[in-house]
């Protein structure tokens, strides 16, 4: 992992802002949504990010927002070092064969009425990457090459079951030879049995084409087994980043701290003993003042209702906005959090 | 706070409720099709059983057909019993099973957005099976709505009866179904994915305060998922589903230390597991997926998943045998290697 | 919620300027002219020329469309070319008919249809679910001017038990109300039951399929608690809104049944107005038409807060 | 709770309530009802004084002198002047074809003192009772001097008048309904009631004109007992109408409605009189009533310009049109130069008395090999469709189908759709003949009957080769109403005075 | 079929026994599921081919008339008697047929049309969204029928314009239709998934989006269809319908009224006619509407 370190980063996101506008009456003042509150990390080259959080968060905002579905308030996407934001519809073409996304509902994300082969073929046409047989050629090769086979061409995605779906989304993705995919939760659709098969399949392309990964996702167990580092989001911040092992071994925030302790362990000998984490997830169209977490965090402090806490570096490559830990600077004392 | 060890079942408990062959078709204009193919549990006294499978092996059709309320049309039970007390409920007029309904079996259901009404206040439809069932006064009903919210360790109770489902947040709205399930004090908590749609964090909110709420009414619980994690949890017992039938019915233990199904163990190795090292294990996960219903193969459902599936499996479905005495399991190919026989006498 | 109903008032207006355009540019832009129609049967081009100056026919377009505006804007609608009458009085003598015609059939629509709706629904797919929505596409297929034909002959010319036509005040006493509206409201009333009742089972059959309607059922409620408590509620608002539109469309059918019944109401005040080229008439009465529209959804939309609480403005 | 009202139902709605603003008809009823003429007609259509007591004429036939009657009032309680009467009468003339042919011949005509006032003219002029009875198109009505000071361009809406009914405008309901009042203070002259003429005497508390548009309806109702009175029944229905024991039907105006085929006498091909006698050779006038639903009974095949039933109707010159002759028109078609040029006729969709027999007549040209293409619109769009003088490619028309009252028929004079004076003031489709015209100019000095039937015979010879119309047949204004109503005349127009309801 | 059998569910029950059925079964069993459809197609394509045979059906010309042979009753000569102007009733009523489901079918044509390209521009381009929707409900708001007549009566009276003067009060409620579908459509995620691998926006527009609006139109347009039939009647019957020489069915009923009590064959046949079509039509798109899409009900609630 530390030659991958070492590589320049594909993706660097530099203080992301996004706000989506509250439809409101024409007499009531304007609100927004702060979807993204100012969100910064990287990716590099043949590495997997994950981005964690509870629903609504924002991931999927951070993620539509490299794409280019969202334009973002404020901040910086910069891929190979190009500012996205900045880019015409003309010249985000070729940025879009750099980047491509894998959907959450392999439902809801496949056109229901273009064959399997159109949907693959689809980015082929856009790019003018291949025409004719040649196409067709390529089409296959995706296809074998996700899992499928050559007789499901001609079918319809509500011919195939969900894994199947998700490879073919997984397909068109890898159709222009992206360096990046953005898969925003492509396996919380899924049964366990099917998820296994395409986080294999994930693995599989990374070693093959050596290709990143911005892992959206909120299954933490799942995160552990695809991700080298892992961005905890909380009501639109990264409250912690670091290497997978470091956060699964000696998470910092109390956020990720309780996020961890509450995911359920698939024995029946280790049955959870610490007290859930109280409360929900405040709305983000007015969060709380100071850190977001406050009011649901067991060492808040005075400190925290009022400032929000910068992100400080704990340990190499591991940092978190704390207020209290970095006064304290506990985290190395602290035990793994699993019994 | 929780208490971590399962309650085993005594040796002879008492069956609160049964399911014996449970048969359920559909039948549409294009024909007629199973769901479930023979579906045989029980639920006894106090206990957490827990039913999972995979999406679409009929998780949800077993639980409504509890209650007699499998969406009908298509669906029509066609066979088998469901005892509630040794009573056979399938039997009951439809009075008599609107009596059952919410007061002896109770059921919470997936999505807490839309299983609640949103048009009614909480505290109403708290209230409507009080009313019903308890013959409470609407004055006296309310009262217990409250403190059915404090139980359910809704904070300031007496605000919240009043709101609408939609001013209440996804857990909160949970609480509020456990809260209308348990009103009347029911024998029997189907939990349909209770957490499914909600966040970790939330997820354990609320399985611990259905862990508590469990120890102090001593309500059993019918936990459907398809989260093995949650079962280790939870569950006392487990029943694995496959296409319609019961492919593995075990203690929690048994089933994780030692599952015998391929399926089962197909589902346990396709679980990432959370540890604290920093190695990562290969996922197995099974291939193919569940067949729809109508589309099912002849012979075991799993066998043209199963990579150990011999030709008995293709031919004729097996049956759910035991294999020590809290543990059966429906599989030719496990059966093959354990000598029945002795199966036989060591149960005896 | 004050705030939002001014809100949306504000929002008529630049509905009705559009209103406003498209009206005076269909009326001024299109032959015929009301100078020749004034003038008489016999009238000689020299009168009917006298009569356009002296109504402002000469005039440029543009400045017919901004004087007409600017009045409109100062709260006048204008006058009758013909009667010389105002049009906001024109507007206000016919309108009672109208309403209670609208009402009336409303009433009675609502009655009939929404509880046919709730039983079809509750009962889809049996007989009683096709019988049932089978005579709302009959009855939705009847032009009314031959339903209403059918009741004059039947009640009114053979059998003589209601008056053939006309229009009493609900002042003159319920009973001659009742009396003169009955007809007319059914002639229209089966049409918008029809609607009304189709839609009604297709809310109820999305609601019916809900989970909280599981949920209802499986606290072991009764079906009539079930239909009209916890669905009907639900169904509420694709009801409402089929109303509303029902009350638009409804607008329509008016026309109609006014004439039928000679109804002094407005759909005929527009029509007469409309063949005579009345035009402040047809202008002031489409206006009113547009803001009755905007009132009319706007009451829909308070209406919405009624029924489901997570509306809100 | 005593009081009697007589609802009618009117062949049209009310629109505008000065007579003098309009030549329309209904304004012309409601002038009857409410305000009072000098002269009126007589049921054989002989004006005699009404408003005036007495009036003496010059042995030189120049100087008229007219006396009105006493207790005259207005509805407010003022007397009738001699002042209003000649204001009236003045702006009356200035629209009116005839009004205006005697204010030509006039020198003075002003009061001379309260109720006298003196007409001095410069020439004879034989009409001058005639005109001051006039009931088609405009009637000169007697107003208030202050309203008949107001430009006749200027609609007046404020109604005061002298007749025997009170307009109640307050409970005007334009389009739905008509509200009079008897007037308390009407005093009527001593002579009987003889068609206008004679004592008008409101024998009702109430007269309503009630609105319904849909004359099925109408009819339903008056049968039905809601209406007393139904004005110019659907045709179709008038054989029922007179099955039904409860109802009479009554001839108003026995001369009724003349029909008149207008071809644009300014454009091709009706511009060449050739091509219109090829028009009238198409006529087959029985056909054409039959097709309008005028009962057999009712209807009268007429060949006179001056109308049949008037003292002056002839049907000289008019012995080759008395037959539908396909052939002869064809031929006739031909040698105008008709080509296949399109022909535009224009056809009211909403008066069925005129646009069934227009289809019938557009089959009839198309059968002799014409290009025509009906329009329908409704009539509103046809009186000003008409007005247009261009060929059919800029919105011009080749011919339509109107009615006129056989009343004004009578005279030259009076007939509007004769004139031919190839002035821009004449009738739709503009008729231009010196011969014509000159006949007709010669009536205004035509003195004797003799000397008017000889002109009469001439003018229906030359109007039988100029055609500014085509005649196609007469047919009664009739009203069918309850048995209840007593006193029902035949006065031409459908006037409510002298009407009583009996009560069973 | 493959697009309508994916809206029936996205998790189709196939059943066994259905693999064995013969044809005639399936079509058998098709009919048993869309009665409605059956039902209406049925007697659609009989009232459809009556009109079109019409010439071969009657010996007579609709235009031919005979006023001194009017209002006949029926007899072995004229079947269904005569009219007015002793025209055949037989024969009007069967080329009434024509020029109605003419109109019916011109409006449903031109009307979804109109409001397709309308409601995709609106649906998709936000900066002429405002405005479009803007002039729709000005147009909403103008009830129908009376824009309809202002239209017909104040320009030239033709089939023309008696078909755009229906046009145009049902195009705002397409175009909202196709609108709302749009919105709804550009938030899948197989419209982000087009975006991000490149679609151009057209194509974005014709191969994702438009074919969505397929069935939800096909199933407004015979609404429309049979709703501009009843309109044209109406307008027929306030006089201010189709030229009367087309004997259109409102033409007919129009026409007829004035005699319902002298010879009331002369409505009653294009009457029942004219209801009998309404109502197959309607019934094709009640059926259409269930086949196609039941949450489309909901898509049909938000078109005003
Ligand atoms: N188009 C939008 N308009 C307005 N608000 C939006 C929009 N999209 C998302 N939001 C809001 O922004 C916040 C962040 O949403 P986002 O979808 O990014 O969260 P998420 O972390 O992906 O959640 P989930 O796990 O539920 O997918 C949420 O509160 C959401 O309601
Ligand atoms: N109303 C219905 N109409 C048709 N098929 C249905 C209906 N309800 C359920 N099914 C089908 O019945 C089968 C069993 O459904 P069920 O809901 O019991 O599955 P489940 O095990 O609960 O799945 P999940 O985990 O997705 O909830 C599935 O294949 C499903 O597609
Ligand atoms: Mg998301
Ligand atoms: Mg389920």
């Amino acid at each position: 992992m530390s030659e991958l370190s070492s590589s320049p980063p594909l993706l660097q996101v530099d203080d992301l802002i996004v706000r989506y506008p509250v439809k409101k009456g024409l007499l009531q003042p304007r609100k927004h949504v702060h979807a993204v509150n100012g969100v910064s990390f990287t990716v590099r080259r043949g590495e997997t990010l994950a981005l964690v959080g509870e629903s609504g968060c924002g991931k999927t905002t951070v993620g539509r927002s490299i794409m280019r579905l969202v334009r973002p308030s404020s901040g910086a996407i910069r891929v190979d070092g190009i500012d996205v934001a900045s880019l015409s519809r003309r010249q985000l073409k070729p940025y879009r064969r750099k980047i491509q996304m894998v959907f959450q509902d392999p439902y809801a994300s496949l056109n229901p009425r273009m064959t399997a082969g159109e949907i693959i073929g689809e980015p082929l046409g856009n790019f003018g990457i291949a025409h004719g047989a040649d196409r067709e050629s390529r089409i296959m090769s995706l296809l074998e090459r996700v899992g499928l086979g050559r007789s499901h061409f001609h079918r319809y995605p509500h011919e195939f079951s969900g894994g199947q779906r998700q490879r073919l989304g997984i397909a068109r993705a890898l159709a222009v030879e992206p360096s990046l995919i953005v898969g925003d939760e492509p396996l919380s659709a899924l049964d366990v049995s099917v998820q296994a098969q395409i986080v294999n399949l994930l693995d599989h392309l990374q070693q093959e084409f050596g290709l990143s990964y911005l892992f959206i996702a909120h299954d933490l167990a799942v995160v552990q087994q695809i991700s080298h580092r892992v961005a905890v989001m909380y009501l639109g911040r990264i409250v912690e980043i670091g290497e997978t092992a470091d956060i699964f071994r000696a998470p910092i925030h109390p956020y990720t701290q309780a996020l961890l302790a509450a995911v359920p362990l698939p024995d029946p000998r280790k049955r959870r003993t610490i007290e859930p984490l109280r409360g929900e997830v405040p709305s983000p169209i007015s969060p709380p003042s100071g850190c977001a977490f406050h009011p649901r965090c067991p060492l808040a402090e005075d400190r925290c209702r009022r400032e929000v806490p910068r992100a400080q570096e704990f340990q190499a490559g591991h940092f978190a906005a704390c207020h209290v830990m970095a006064r304290n600077n506990q985290y190395a004392a602290l035990q793994p959090v699993t019994a | 706070m929780i208490p971590s060890s399962p309650t085993l079942p005594l040796s002879e408990p008492d069956t609160v409720l049964e399911v014996r062959d449970l048969q359920v078709q559909f039948e549409t204009i294009d024909g007629v099709a199973p769901v479930l193919e023979g579906l045989s549990y029980k639920l006894h006294a106090g206990e957490t059983l827990a039913i999972v499978g995979e999406s679409g092996c009929g998780k949800t059709i077993g639980a409504l057909s509890l209650l007699r309320l499998a969406p009908s049309p298509p669906a029509r039970i066609t066979g088998g019993a469901i005892l509630l007390n040794g009573r056979d409920i399938l039997t009951l007029p439809e009075e008599d099973m609107r009596g059952i309904r919410g007061n002896d079996i109770a059921m919470i259901f997936q999505e807490p957005m839309t299983a609640l009404n949103p048009v009614l206040t909480i505290g109403h439809q708290i209230v409507e099976p009080l009313m019903l069932h308890k013959r409470l006064s609407r004055a006296a009903a309310w009262e217990r709505a409250v403190e059915m919210l404090r139980l359910v360790e809704i904070p300031e109770p007496e605000r919240r009866v009043k709101e609408y489902p939609h001013q209440l947040s996804g857990g909160m709205r949970q609480r509020a179904m456990i809260a209308m399930a348990l009103a009347c004090g029911p024998k029997v908590l189907v939990a349909d994915e209770p957490t499914t749609a909600l966040d970790v964090t939330i997820q354990a909110q609320i399985l611990a305060l259905m862990a508590d709420l469990k120890r102090r009414i001593g309500t059993a619980i019918l936990l459907i998922t398809h989260d093995l994690a949650v079962v280790a949890q939870t569950a006392d017992r487990v029943v694995v589903m496959y296409a319609g039938r019961v492919v593995e019915d075990a203690s929690v233990f048994e089933l994780f230390e030692n599952p015998r199904h391929p399926y089962t163990r197909g589902l346990l190795a396709s679980i990432p597991k959370l540890s604290d090292g920093n190695e990562r294990q290969k996922l197995e996960g099974i291939p193919g997926s569940v067949p729809p219903v109508g589309a099912r193969p002849p012979g075991c459902t799993f066998a043209p998943r199963c990579t150990l599936a011999i030709d008995a499996c293709r031919q004729s479905v097996p049956a759910l045998d035991s294999v020590s005495p809290t543990h059966k399991v429906a599989c030719w190919a496990v059966m093959d290697k354990t000598s029945k026989k002795e199966l036989e006498r060591a149960i005896v | 919620m004050f705030g939002y109903v001014v809100t949306r008032i504000l929002s008529a207006v630049p509905v009705m300027a559009v209103v406003a355009t498209i009206v005076f540019l269909l009326l001024h832009l299109t032959p015929g002219d009301p100078a020749t129609i004034i003038a008489g049967e016999q009238a000689t081009a020299a009168e009917i020329e006298r009569i356009r100056t002296s109504l402002g026919l000469d005039r440029p377009l543009l400045q017919q469309f901004v004087g007409w505006l600017l009045r409109i804007l100062s709260g006048d609608l204008g006058t009758s070319i013909y009667s010389g009458k105002p049009v906001t009085e024109l507007i206000l003598q016919r309108l009672e008919p109208t309403v209670s015609l609208a009402l009336l059939t409303l009433s009675i629509a609502i009655v009939i249809a929404v509880p046919t709706g709730v039983i079809a629904a509750w009962k889809e797919g049996t007989w009683v679910d096709w019988t049932l929505m089978f005579l709302a596409i009959v009855f939705f297929s009847m032009p009314i001017f031959i339903t209403g034909y059918i009741l004059i002959y039947n009640f009114s010319v053979q059998w003589r038990m209601l008056p053939v036509q006309g229009y009493r005040s609900l002042s003159d006493g319920i009973g001659p109300f009742l009396s003169h509206m009955i007809l007319p409201a059914i002639s229209l009333g089966l049409v918008y039951a029809s609607l009304l009742a189709r839609m009604s089972r297709s809310a109820m059959l999305e609601v019916l399929h809900q989970d909280y309607i599981r949920t209802a059922r499986a606290k072991g409620l009764g079906t009539s608690k079930v239909l009209f408590l916890h669905a009907l509620k639900n169904a509420a608002v694709p009801i409402i809104t089929t109303i509303g539109i029902g009350l638009i469309l409804l607008i329509s059918g008016v026309v109609v049944v006014e004439s039928v019944f000679a109804i002094p109401g407005i759909g005929r005040l527009t029509v007469d107005a409309i063949l005579r080229r009345d035009y402040p008439i047809i202008q002031g009465v489409i206006l009113f038409f547009s803001f009755v529209y905007v009132i009319i959804n706007l009451l829909i939309d308070l209406t919405y807060r009624l029924v489901d609480p997570r509306i809100k403005y | 709770a005593d009081e009697t009202t007589l609802k009618a139902v009117m062949f049209t709605d009310l629109a505008i309530t000065d007579p003098t603003f309009t030549a329309s008809t209904i304004t012309s009823n409601f002038g009857f009802m409410v305000y009072d003429t000098l002269f009126a007609l007589d049921s054989k259509g002989e004006p005699k004084p009404q408003m005036v007591d007495k009036f003496e004429k010059s042995a030189d036939g120049l100087t008229w002198t007219f006396t009105l009657r006493d207790g005259l009032k207005w509805h407010d309680g003022t007397p009738v002047t001699a002042d209003d009467a000649v204001a009236s009468i003045k702006r009356w003339a200035k629209v009116d074809s005839l009004g205006k042919a005697l204010m030509g011949a006039t020198t003075s005509f002003e009061p001379v003192d309260q109720k006298t006032f003196k007409l001095v003219l410069s020439k004879p002029f034989p009409l001058v009772l005639e005109a001051f009875a006039k009931t088609s198109a405009y009637t000169p009505f007697i107003y208030q001097k202050s309203f008949a000071e107001t430009a006749p361009s200027q609609a007046k809406t404020k109604v005061v008048g002298s007749g025997p009914f009170i307009f109640l405008d307050e409970e005007w309901r334009p389009g739905n309904k008509v509200v009079f009042r008897k007037n308390p203070n009407y005093v009527p002259r001593s002579d009987p009631q003889d068609g206008l003429a004679g004592a008008k005497v409101p024998k009702v508390d109430k007269v309503e004109w009630i609105t319904i548009s849909d004359p099925n309806t109408a009819i339903a109702a008056l049968q039905n007992g809601e209406i007393h009175y139904l004005d110019n029944p659907l045709m179709d229905l008038v054989p029922m109408l007179e099955k039904d024991p409860d109802l009479k039907v009554l001839r108003i105006d026995p001369m009724g409605q003349s029909g008149m085929i207008r071809p644009n006498h300014m454009q091709k091909p009706f511009s060449d009189p050739k091509a219109r006698l090829g028009l009238a050779k198409l006529v087959d006038q029985a056909m054409l009533g039959a097709a309008g639903g005028v009962p057999q009974n009712y209807f009268t095949a007429c060949y006179s310009f001056l109308g049949c039933g008037t003292p002056l109707s002839t049907e000289r010159g008019a012995d080759g049109f008395k037959k539908q002759n396909v052939a002869e028109a064809k031929e006739l078609f031909a040698s105008a130069g008709y080509k296949g040029e399109k022909i535009v006729v224009l056809q009211p969709t909403d008066v069925p008395v005129l646009s069934n027999p227009t289809e019938a007549l557009v089959q009839a040209m198309r059968s002799a090999g014409l290009n025509v293409e009906a329009q329908a619109m409704d009539w509103g769009t046809l009186t000003s469709r008409r007005t247009n003088k261009g060929p059919v490619g800029e919105g011009g028309w080749s011919l339509f189908l109107t009615t006129g009252f056989t009343s004004g028929f009578g005279s030259p004079l009076t007939h509007t759709y004769l004139q031919s004076s190839c002035e821009v003031g004449t009738a739709a489709g503009w008729p231009c003949d010196k011969e014509l015209q000159g006949i007709i100019d010669q009536f205004q000095t035509a003195a004797t009957r003799d000397e008017q039937k000889q002109l009469a015979d001439k003018l229906n010879e030359v109007a039988y080769k100029v055609l500014p119309y085509v005649p196609y047949g007469q047919m009664p204004v009739l009203a069918a109403y309850r048995n209840e109503l007593k006193g029902v005349q035949a006065s031409g127009i459908g006037v409510f005075y002298g009407i009583s309801i009996a009560k069973e | 079929m493959s697009s309508t059998r994916i809206m029936i569910s996205s998790d189709p029950v196939p059943a066994q026994a259905s693999a064995a059925a013969s044809r005639g079964r399936k079509i058998a069993r098709w009919m048993l599921r869309n009665p409605r459809i059956a039902f209406g197609a049925a007697l659609f394509g009989i009232i459809l081919l009556l009109t079109l045979l019409a010439p071969l059906l009657s010996p007579y010309d609709p235009l031919q008339m005979n006023p001194m042979n009017r209002l006949k009753p029926p007899s072995s000569e004229h079947l269904l008697g005569t009219d007015a102007l002793g025209r055949d009733v037989f024969t009007r009523t069967l080329y009434g047929g024509r020029a109605s489901l003419m109109v019916g079918f011109s409006v449903a044509i031109a009307a979804t049309f109109i409001g397709l390209c309308i409601g995709l521009v609106s649906g998709y381009f936000r900066a002429v969204d405002n405005v479009l929707m803007l002039v729709m409900s000005g147009l909403m708001s103008i009830p129908g029928i009376l824009l309809a007549i202002a239209m017909t009566t104040l320009s030239k009276a033709s089939v023309t314009t008696v078909i755009l003067a229906i046009v145009v009060p049902e195009v705002p409620r397409t175009a909202r239709l196709v609108r709302s579908i749009v919105l709804t459509i550009r938030e899948q995620p197989y419209v982000d998934a087009a975006i991000v691998t490149g679609s151009s926006v057209p194509r974005i527009l014709f191969r994702h989006i438009l074919p969505n609006t397929a069935a939800p139109l096909t199933v407004q347009a015979t609404f429309i269809c049979a709703s501009a039939i009843i309109v044209e009647a109406y307008l027929s019957f306030l006089g201010a319908g189709t030229p009367p020489e087309v004997p259109s069915w409102g033409n007919l009923i129009a026409e007829a009224r004035n005699f319902i009590r002298l010879a009331f064959w002369i409505l009653l046949y294009p009457g029942l006619l004219l209801g009998l079509t309404v109502l197959s039509v309607n019934l094709l798109g009640d059926g259409l509407r269930d086949l196609l899409d039941p949450r489309l009900a909901r898509q049909m609630k938000a078109r005003s």
